[in-house]
């Protein structure tokens, strides 16, 4: 079964008596379980994996973990799972899983795009800064739609993500990132003590094992800290962020290894930890080497190909050519070998090299070249050969090429630390000169880095490479790439240092280096050296740029997690919802709330509907549902008091057993809630706000109570939920109730407009007011809750005698409209204070204090040509004014035109056989009678001014 | 007369780990507890250590806040019982304010109920942190609640009526994850 | 999401606490002038380091109360109740 | 030494290894004085410093920037344009940047790839239609456009957009400026440093503003840096998060708060979202950048701070929405996260005004949507700077309109940022 390129035995994470067939490109291939699907690719062969982003060269894998910055495939499981960008290094293989290249057209190995690398000469970093400036608008026109195309990587998945995502809340003493040989040794020690553990590492189980491990050692700690009761192991899940007071975010992947998605798995999980202490060990990734022509597919990091060969089985090539300027390089090299691999250049950039593994690879009988650099490498879409040359003892490099014939080059630079996520919780880096690496220094949270995180290489590790490798003078031979996956050369950062960029931060942006989905894991510490070199300053002046999340990128439906449909936000029915629904209500959002707008007779639209609503309610009644009014119990020996200073009304003067309106504003004095408020005992409020301002009502007064008046005894309760609310309006609504209520007068003198009283309704305790938010005799019922629904049903049943129907919230505001009543949100808007909404009257004018008085005295808010509230009538009583539109006091204007005012509320009135509307006005109050303009983009309206009240004047149907 | 209306709390069906409780009473009770141990002594049905839940017969007082009691108790005992309150407190001031119909509660059990809470409720549920007995206002995905342990694999969850089939719905799709519902395995 | 220290309730997750604004402004006679006014509503101390400030324990105890909290860090030095200092 | 960019020296330097590109703008180092000062090398503060060389004949003036110029919000903003704000005050103000924006990559010979792709912006119920529709009639009679687009409109506008009835928040139409759109950031404080320096503005990074000093009557005489002291009686702070820590050092106290504020891109994909679509009603604004990265904004964290991060609870919450209105958009990846610290305004509108110190302005509080306004509000603060009085358009944004109650609350009007 093993093809030229599996070794003829080891792997230690394939499983070889279980094929795995795959597509890539269409073509079909096999690997095995447990292979990733890079590894399945370069066992079959495969090199050219993807095309770069700028000049759309060939690339190949270059990594086996992460940090991979070229092999990025799509994912296809079905039209709608369909996943962009993946690394083929951390895509588990299964059967029947179909990979795609991107960013190439028309095929991967004839990419039209190419183009762009021969004329990348004129493309260099922020080249379009430079240029399609003229004409003026073709850049939007033209350019820009040209550049969008060729940019970007895969394409965007275009069908809803059928797949559903999990998240969880978990807290643990110490949490361990990482599940290396440092990782799990911590992991062990920890769990012994009995807290609580995580541990979690990105890779299937079982994880990489590091270069200088016994795997066996490592299986054993897995084993125990498996069965162990405290300790949790989470594999495949990244740590992605690391957010301040030691959280730790972390996204598990729990299906995307499966030949098919599990029903009721999600596909991933997102945790977010809570750790009293963080370990990081999280590693340290290989860095590439900086020369021409470094980007070719054939050549990979040293690490990489032991990986592959020790992991999976896989060789890399047939004849290897290794640059290095670390001794890890070595084992490869050894091991390669020993796997009948040809070396064929052992090249090392040091003068001397003398460490446990270069010596043991000598003893392999392997020449080492110390003191070599590369001119470069050759080939077209896979490496051909590497051109060597040696390094003078002045550091200078000149003299003959030697051409290496070979179809692998590996490389190491070095090893970088892993820092991210500690430098994510903004612990300090620290340079260390010797290995030439940021280190972890002060930490920020607490938490710990170990292994090779925290620059423990090991004893046989050494040696450093930053940034480009030198090379003779004279003309380039081709691209020395520094970040693979932007484009981003060494030349590209040449350029951005002489052209002034002497940041960092601004290098970074100009070429882009570090930007692209790698986050620049091999690149960013390469670009630095090169920076600081071109800029003459040390590495640790210049500085990194931050660090930031996510480690590695994750997906959006994993962060959304359980949030969508029916779970995205709350829905809020009242008790009396089920009732609406049956009779085909049509609902509206108001807040969480779903109220019922209004109730369609078949053949009806929303304004017949309207229509008929409001004249039921005059002609005869209607009912409403007003459950969904926030309601706040204010109980204490200073319930008086406290309502005075957060009320503009003067509350002392209320009996028990009556309402009043209540209007409250903010200390800045604008309006900002009303509603009716009811005194049912001497030391007992019931307060009602709008819909959505209930919580915010609420929270303002316990501000206020608490810090402000904390002398006050007072006690604040919601009761929203408790209480359903049924208004009955009409002249028969005391008709339809009278046979339900108990224990209450609802004769006029017992219990007159605006008053309020216990007793029973359906045999269950009520409060009944008298009140009305339609200038109709009307009541409101208000039942504990979980009796709403029958309440509701036993005065419907008792209307139908009297013809009562169901009305909305649509009747409502019409009906209000034309009483001139104002809805706080609509004829208000956080700009208007009591009197410009013509409310003066409500204001306590001798209480000594109250939220907003003082404010009151601001000039603007004195300003006689303050907007105020006004009804207008259109000279058409069939025009109906669109809310919102604008008012001028002269006609015929252009626009920008002077505004003297906006419409807030508009109608048609049905029982007043023409449309209605209320607005804010300057100055309203004094032009009654006169004509304004409402000029719109479709025409313009004349209108009258006059009092907001169109409908009962004197409020004579209020007593019924 | 019209018929006696009945209580019709909201239905929002059961998991295998989660179910409804049925209808009780339940009253606010806001009332400085030094104030109320002064005047009642140990008269007082209420939780004294904060975060904890006292329970005496059939009534249980959680602690909601230094001011702040919740009390659930059978229904048809209900207001009796905020009588004996208001008159043990006389003199105090305080306020006793009928919730029975405001919220409902959700029970979970079993070995996976600390999984379950944590798939929304971001508390540590370690018995260290929240041992039987704990009690506290919290959120639990969008939704406000309050959590009370009733043991170590029992939950008792206090939601306003309205939220109730939100929380249902939430837990269903969680449930369906755990070991034993078709899903991979709990945390 | 910042750990809290409740005075009442001990430390919880940010998720059930409301942001109060600066702590310790008092809120002026009505007979104060304008500038006060101003001040006491729109005029904060927006401080680059240690701040003392308000939350309520919304989804918890219900309860106002101070902390300071570096602003430069975001790690919390102190939490009191309202009316200490 | 080439100093004009165009598409010809840019065949030019191809020719010649791109060798003849010279630094885009001096590493100045700072003079004894100099007649002007701007504090905040951001996209605003070097606008000012590029109209007062410009349109003001004020030459001998430096741009001090503490970190590097663009680094504050210029450089971690979601690039969203618009000018559909709903009071008169606002609209002419937000429109005069868009004119600028116009025609800025020709003004500044700097491609700022201003691309007025239009601005969305979702109503899901039936107060956000009202909403939308007074500002589509507001900016109606401004001359500002803006029109209303049903659901199916929309969703041909913007073909990714969920348009779907069971949608928890449903769209239910939407409120479209066509001239609103995008630029690229970074060039914009690039170019305007570029065209600055070249009229001779000193631009000085890694120097900031630690103390302002002044005369016996109050008025500044310098800036105290860890550069050393600079003299000049015309100082222009424009300081964004930092605004209240620089005018502190004058005894100025601000109407403002500094808040956390994050933004989010995915991978970078070929073209799959042709517009800006902002949805206030849950917390979402998202765009697609030239590069390919879907760009994504969230709301403010609610606490004060200075640490430029975000809590992830916030983030999470945009996703939530993003996901829910482009639900094929749950399998993109989130790739960069980041914060700014926006400097917000009682009202949610700017101050670009005198202080009650002679010789010092300030151009501050643009919070969450200031981007939009950076060449509208360099070219107003120098104008007040070089006039030592406010340009007609930016007469109402001053400080003491909170003490008088003359707010401009688009926020308490609206509730739309950004
Ligand atoms: C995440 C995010 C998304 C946003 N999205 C949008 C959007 O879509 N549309 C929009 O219009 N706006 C948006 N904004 C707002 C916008 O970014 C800002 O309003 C605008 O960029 C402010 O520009 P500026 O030049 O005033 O400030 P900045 O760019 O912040 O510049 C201020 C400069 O002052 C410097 N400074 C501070 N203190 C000192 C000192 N003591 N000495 C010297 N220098 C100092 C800082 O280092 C900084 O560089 C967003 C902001 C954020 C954070
Ligand atoms: N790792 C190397 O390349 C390397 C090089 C030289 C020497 N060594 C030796 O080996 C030891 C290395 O052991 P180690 O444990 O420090 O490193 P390691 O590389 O063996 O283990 C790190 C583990 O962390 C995981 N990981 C990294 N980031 C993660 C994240 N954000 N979320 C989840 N998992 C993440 C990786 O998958 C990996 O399994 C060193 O002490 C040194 O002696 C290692
Ligand atoms: C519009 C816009 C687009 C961005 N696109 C990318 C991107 O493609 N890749 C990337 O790594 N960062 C991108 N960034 C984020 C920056 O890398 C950086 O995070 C941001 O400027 C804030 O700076 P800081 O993270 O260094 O603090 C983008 C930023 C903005 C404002
Ligand atoms: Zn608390």
């Amino acid at each position: 079964m093993s093809g030229p390129w599996r070794s003829a035995s080891g792997g230690s994470s394939i499983d070889r008596s279980r094929p795995v067939r795959f597509e890539f490109d269409g073509r079909p291939y096999q690997g095995f379980a447990g292979d990733t699907l890079a590894s399945a690719l370069l066992a079959n062969g495969v090199h050219l994996v993807g095309r770069s982003f700028k000049y759309h060269r060939p690339r190949g894998i270059m990594a086996a973990g992460p940090e991979d910055p070229n092999a990025l495939v799509t994912v296809r499981r079905d039209a709608a799972r369909y996943t962009p960008n993946l690394n083929a290094a951390q895509v588990e293989l299964y059967e029947g899983l179909m990979a795609e290249s991107q960013n190439r057209w028309p095929s991967l190995h004839f990419d039209v795009g190419r183009i762009n690398d021969y004329l990348s000469r004129f493309l260099p970093s922020g080249f379009y800064y430079k240029t399609f400036m003229w004409p003026r608008k073709a850049w939007h026109g033209f350019y820009e739609p040209r550049i969008r195309a060729a940019a970007g990587l895969g394409r965007a998945p275009s069908e809803p993500d059928p797949d559903t995502y999990g998240q969880r809340f978990a807290h643990c003493e110490v949490l361990v990132i990482g599940a290396g040989p440092a990782g799990l040794t911590e992991a062990l020690a920890a769990a012994r003590t009995g807290v609580r553990v995580i541990v979690c590492d990105e890779q299937a189980p079982p994880p990489r094992t590091s270069p200088a491990d016994s795997a066996g050692e490592w299986h054993d700690i897995r084993a125990q800290l498996a069965v162990m009761p405290n300790v949790t192991v989470l594999a495949r899940t990244t740590a992605f962020g690391y957010m301040p007071h030691n959280m730790v975010a972390l996204t598990e992947r729990l299906t995307d290894h499966l030949s098919a998605p599990l029903k009721h798995v999600p596909r991933e999980r997102l945790w977010q930890v809570r750790a009293r202490e963080v370990v990081l060990a999280t590693g340290a990734i290989e860095r590439p080497l900086v020369f021409p022509g470094n980007d070719l597919p054939g050549v990979m990091l040293a690490g990489a190909a032991r990986t592959y060969l020790g992991r999976y089985g896989v060789l890399p090539g047939a004849r290897v050519a290794i640059l290095t300027a670390n001794d890890e390089a070595y084992r490869a090299a050894v091991e390669l070998r020993a796997a009948g691999v040809e070396v064929v250049a052992l090249a090392d950039l040091r003068p001397q090299v003398m460490g446990r593994l270069p010596e043991a690879a000598r003893q392999a009988g392997m020449t080492i070249r110390t003191g070599t650099t590369t001119v470069g490498t050759r080939g077209d879409q896979h490496v051909t050969a590497l051109g060597l040359c040696a390094i003078g003892a002045d550091g200078t490099v000149s003299g003959a090429v030697d051409w290496i014939g070979c179809d692998t080059v590996l490389m190491s630079g070095g090893f970088t630390p892993s820092v991210h996520l500690f430098s994510q919780s903004r612990g300090k880096l620290t340079w260390d000169a010797s290995l030439q690496v940021f280190v972890p220094g002060a930490a920020a949270e607490n938490c710990r880095c170990v292994g090779a995180c925290a620059g423990e290489m090991g004893a046989d590790s050494g040696g450093s490479w930053l940034g480009a490798l030198p090379r003779p003078e004279g003309p380039a031979t081709g691209k020395s790439f520094v970040d693979w996956q932007n484009d981003v050369t060494a030349a590209d950062l040449d350029l951005a240092v002489r052209e002034g960029f002497r940041s960092i931060e601004h290098i970074k942006r100009y070429t882009t280096t570090g930007m692209a989905t790698d986050q620049g894991k091999t690149s960013n510490l390469n670009a630095l050296a090169i920076a600081a070199q071109r800029l003459r300053r040390a590495i640790p002046e210049v500085g990194l740029t931050t660090f930031r999340m996510p480690y590695l990128p994750v997906g959006f439906g994993g962060l959304a997690g359980y949030a969508r449909g029916e779970l995205f936000a709350p829905v809020r029915k009242t008790p009396m919802y089920d009732w609406a629904a049956e009779r085909g209500a049509v609902f509206e959002p108001v807040s969480l709330w779903q109220r019922a707008r209004y109730f369609p007779q078949p053949g009806e639209d929303m304004h017949q509907a309207v229509a008929r609503e409001c004249c039921n309610v005059r002609r005869a009644c209607g009912m409403f549902d007003a459950s969904t009014l926030g309601k706040i119990e204010v109980v204490g020996p200073d319930a008086v008091e406290f309502m005075n200073r957060m009320y503009v009304n003067n509350w002392s003067t209320l009996a028990v057993g009556r309402c009043r309106y209540g209007i409250l504003l903010r200390d800045d004095g604008f309006v900002y809630d009303d509603g009716v408020v009811a005194r049912t005992a001497a030391d007992r409020f019931h307060v009602t706000t709008t819909t959505g301002g209930a919580p915010r009502v609420l929270a303002m007064m316990e501000d206020y109570l608490q810090t402000e008046w904390p002398d006050l005894k007072v006690w604040l309760t919601s009761t929203t939920e408790q209480w359903a609310v049924i208004a009955v309006q009409g002249p028969k609504a005391r008709a339809v109730i009278e046979l339900l209520v108990e224990d209450v007068d609802l004769a006029n003198a017992a219990l007159p407009h605006m008053s309020v009283a216990r007793g029973r309704v359906c045999g269950v305790p009520a409060l009944v007011f008298r009140v009305s938010f339609t200038g109709e005799l009307g009541y409101e019922i208000n039942v504990p809750a979980d009796y709403g629904a029958d309440v509701w049903r036993a005065v419907w049943q008792a209307g139908q005698a009297h013809g009562i129907c169901a009305y909305g919230t649509e009747a409502m505001h019409v009906l209000r409209a034309e009483k001139g009543y104002v809805i706080v949100g609509q004829d208000t808007d956080g700009t208007v204070t009591a009197d410009d909404a013509g409310l003066s009257w409500a204001v306590g004018k001798s209480k000594p204090d109250f939220l907003g008085l003082a404010s009151l005295r601001r000039a603007a808010l004195v300003d006689p040509n303050r907007k105020q509230l006004v009804g207008l009538l259109t000279s058409d009583p069939n025009v109906v004014l669109e809310e919102g539109s604008q008012i001028t006091a002269t006609a015929s204007l252009r626009p920008p035109m002077k505004v003297i005012g906006h419409v807030t509320s508009s109608y048609y009135s049905a029982v007043l056989g023409r449309s209605i509307a209320l607005a804010l006005v300057s100055a309203g109050r004094s032009r009654m009678g006169q004509t304004l303009y409402v000029p719109t983009r479709t025409g313009e309206s004349s209108v009258t001014v006059t009092n907001p009240v169109s409908y009962d004047p004197k409020g004579e149907r209020l007593n019924g | 007369m019209a018929e006696i209306a009945l209580r019709r709390p909201p239905s929002p069906g059961a998991g295998s780990y989660w179910r409804p409780l049925p209808p009780c009473a339940r009253y606010a009770l806001r009332v400085n507890l030094v104030d109320a141990a002064a005047a009642a002594g140990s008269a007082l049905p209420v939780a004294t250590a904060a975060c904890r839940a006292s329970v005496q017969g059939d009534w249980a007082a959680l602690w909601l806040g230094p001011d702040e009691q919740l009390l659930i108790g059978p229904e048809p005992a209900g207001a009796a019982f905020a009588d004996a309150v208001a008159s043990a407190l006389q003199g105090v001031s305080h306020s006793v304010v009928d919730v029975s119909h405001r919220q409902g509660a959700i029970e979970i059990t079993g070995p996976h109920a600390a999984a379950l809470v944590n798939a929304g409720c971001p508390l540590d549920l370690d018995l260290a942190a929240t041992p039987a007995g704990f009690c506290s206002r919290t959120v639990f995905a969008k939704a406000e609640i309050v959590l009370w342990r009733r043991g170590n694999e029992h939950f008792h969850l206090e939601i306003w009526r309205s939220f109730m089939p939100y929380l249902a719905a939430f837990l269903s799709e969680v449930e369906r994850e755990l070991p034993g519902q078709g899903g991979s395995r709990g945390a | 999401m910042l750990l809290i220290p409740c005075p009442y309730c001990g430390v919880r997750p940010e998720l059930e606490f409301s942001y109060g604004g600066q702590a310790h402004i008092a809120r002026p006679q009505t007979s104060a002038s304008a500038e006060e006014w101003a001040a006491f509503q729109y005029e904060r101390v927006n401080t680059r380091g240690p701040h003392a400030e308000r939350w309520r324990h919304t989804h918890g105890c219900g309860r106002f109360f101070n902390v300071v909290r570096d602003t430069t860090t975001d790690q919390i030095l102190r939490s009191y109740r309202s009316g200490e200092r | 030494m080439r100093s004009r960019f165009s598409g010809w020296s840019l065949l030019l330097g191809g020719l010649t290894g791109q060798r003849g590109w010279r630094e885009q703008w001096r590493a100045a180092t700072p003079k004894k004085g100099y007649d002007a000062l701007i504090v905040g090398g951001g996209g605003h503060g070097l606008a000012a410093a590029y109209y007062l060389a410009k349109e003001h004949g004020i030459r001998n003036v430096a741009v001090l920037e503490k970190g590097w110029i663009g680094g504050g919000n210029t450089g971690r903003n979601t690039t969203v344009i618009r000018s559909n704000y709903l009071f008169s005050e606002s609209s002419s103000l937000y429109d005069h940047a868009v004119k600028l924006w116009e025609t800025l990559s020709q003004e500044l010979n700097y491609n700022v790839m201003y691309s007025p792709r239009g601005v969305l912006m979702l109503a899901h119920n039936v107060h956000d239609c009202q909403v939308s529709q007074r500002h589509i009639h507001a900016n109606y009679a401004n001359g500002v456009d803006n029109e209303w687009l049903t659901p199916a409109q929309a969703k041909a506008y913007c073909p990714p957009l969920n348009i779907g009835s069971e949608l928890r928040y449903p769209v239910l139409g939407g409120a479209l400026q066509r001239r609103g759109g995008t630029a690229r950031h970074d060039a914009v404080a690039w170019g305007y440093a570029r065209a600055a320096d070249a009229l001779g503005v000193d631009i000085i990074e890694n120097c900031e503003v630690t103390g302002l000093k002044r005369d016996a009557n109050g008025a500044v005489v310098a800036v105290e840096t860890n550069r050393g002291v600079i003299e000049s009686r015309r100082i222009g702070v424009s300081a964004a998060g930092h605004s209240t820590v620089v005018l502190q050092m004058a005894g100025v106290r601000l109407p403002l708060e500094s808040f956390p504020l994050q933004a989010l891109v995915s991978e970078p994909v070929k073209p799959i979202f042709p517009c800006v679509v902002m949805s206030n009603t849950i917390h979402a604004y998202i765009s697609q950048s030239d590069k390919g990265e879907l760009v994504i904004g969230a709301s403010t964290d609610a606490y004060t701070s200075y640490t430029q991060r975000g809590a992830l609870h916030v983030s999470l919450h945009t996703l939530e929405a993003v996901c829910e209105l482009f639900p094929a958009f749950r399998r993109m990846r989130m790739l960069r996260n980041w914060g700014g610290i926006v400097d917000v305004t009682p009202d949610r509108s700017p101050i670009v005004a005198k202080t009650p110190v002679p010789g010092l302005y300030v151009n501050c509080g643009w919070g969450t949507g200031g981007f939009k306004a950076t060449p509208g509000a360099g070219h107003l603060l120098a104008w007040t700077m070089a006039h030592d009085a406010p340009h007609p358009l930016n007469a109402a944004f001053t400080i003491e309109r909170f003490r008088d109650g003359l707010l401009i609350d688009e926020a308490a009007a609206a509730a739309v940022s950004h």
